[in-house]
């Protein structure tokens, strides 16, 4: 199992603020995206959404664990 | 007084004044910005989310490199999360120094920063509907503003 | 909303700001400016003389200057005169506006303008002896920031 | 009679914030200044100094009246 977080209008694309999805070993962050709805995966193909695995943000491939928490940051709102 | 707060419950921000200015009664001066949810156009409330493990570091990070930045006394972050109606106190920013253009410029410096690189994402209720606000194209000339220091 | 005042007794900043900001509820963002009197280099008290019949009108006119330079919804200018003691209160200045850039520009011009081109004399006590403060030679260096409006 | 009045460190100078002074008809101001003892009459005479007459400042030489306020304003004190 993983956790993927939701942020923004990332929500209502997922329509849960976050989601369970099952993992029994480590996996490629692309491929742990391949695993979601079509509209979902498209939507966090975006270059600008940022990726956190248990709170550190990441740059570039990641490898997601069993138990990890990740989360998708679309850019924040502005001022 | 190195202060960094997130709030879910009403901000108050003449008692946060009060307690920072006095905290800071021999600075000379002590500058101030508070926001609060615009009213009108029909907004009925604003949603503000935020990411618990990088909003809170990098609002401490943001008043740690103001601190560095100008001669400051003493700053003070507050900002709200959660759901607020209109008029209601969103942040509060106040910087103490001795010299008055420093109190300026790091409030400024801190605000441009957590409008436009803070982790807060923010949506608003108008005519019953939700709507997240999407980023500027002013933010990344206010961020420009300020050099980075090398 | 606007306000000028001269106070003879002593501010008390947190009532005003929470007053001002009532009053401007929708504004968005609020800048303010508190000064206070400067303690410690043996400074006992701060006397602060004015001329009534130009001292007001010249912060009427500051005060209509900043409204006429910037888009604000409201501001006020309070100022002490009179003796007061290390940590008092001196003077306050808060601007509301819908964007924050106006709210900062506007104190920021007040209070270059009260510091340096008001009718304010000051004197100091310290260790017993009162003396009174000259020109410092940054004021001209503040005014001259600000490009008069033709 | 006319009343002068002393802001500032010009106070310290006049020993009061203000005197009256016998004015029987119209004076130029530099005659008012020159029945003033010397010290004072010496620290008025710095031309960054402005004077108000009943409370509006003049530019150039004026014509002091019986009855009128005469104020010498020095620098302010700056910030």
């Amino acid at each position: 199992m993983a956790r993927l977080v939701f942020l923004g209008r990332l929500e209502d694309v997922a329509g849960a603020d976050e989601i369970t999805l099952p993992l029994a070993a480590p996996t490629p962050l692309d491929a742990v995206v391949a695993q979601l709805p079509a509209a979902l995966a498209r939507a966090l193909g975006d270059p600008r959404i940022r990726v956190a695995v248990n709170g550190a943000l990441v740059a570039g491939p990641a490898l997601i664990a069993p138990g990890d928490e990740l989360a998708f940051l679309p850019p924040v709102s502005g001022g | 007084m190195r202060v960094v707060r997130l709030l879910d419950t009403a901000l108050d921000p003449a008692a946060e004044l009060a307690r920072f200015a006095a905290a800071h009664a021999g600075a000379g001066g002590l500058v101030s910005f508070l926001g609060q949810v615009r009213g009108g156009e029909g907004i009925e409330a604003l949603d503000l989310r935020h990411f618990p493990p990088l909003t809170l570091p990098g609002i401490e990070a943001l008043a740690d490199s103001a601190s560095a930045r100008w001669r400051l006394d003493g700053i003070a972050i507050l900002h709200r999360i959660g759901e607020m109606p209109p008029a209601a106190p969103i942040v509060l920013v106040a910087a103490a120094a001795r010299h008055r253009r420093d109190a300026f410029s790091a409030v400024d410096y801190a605000m441009d920063h957590l409008k436009s690189d803070s982790w807060f994402w923010k949506r608003e209720k108008r005519d019953g509907a939700w709507r997240w606000i999407e980023p500027r194209a002013e933010d990344g000339a206010d961020l420009a503003r300020w050099a980075p220091v090398t």
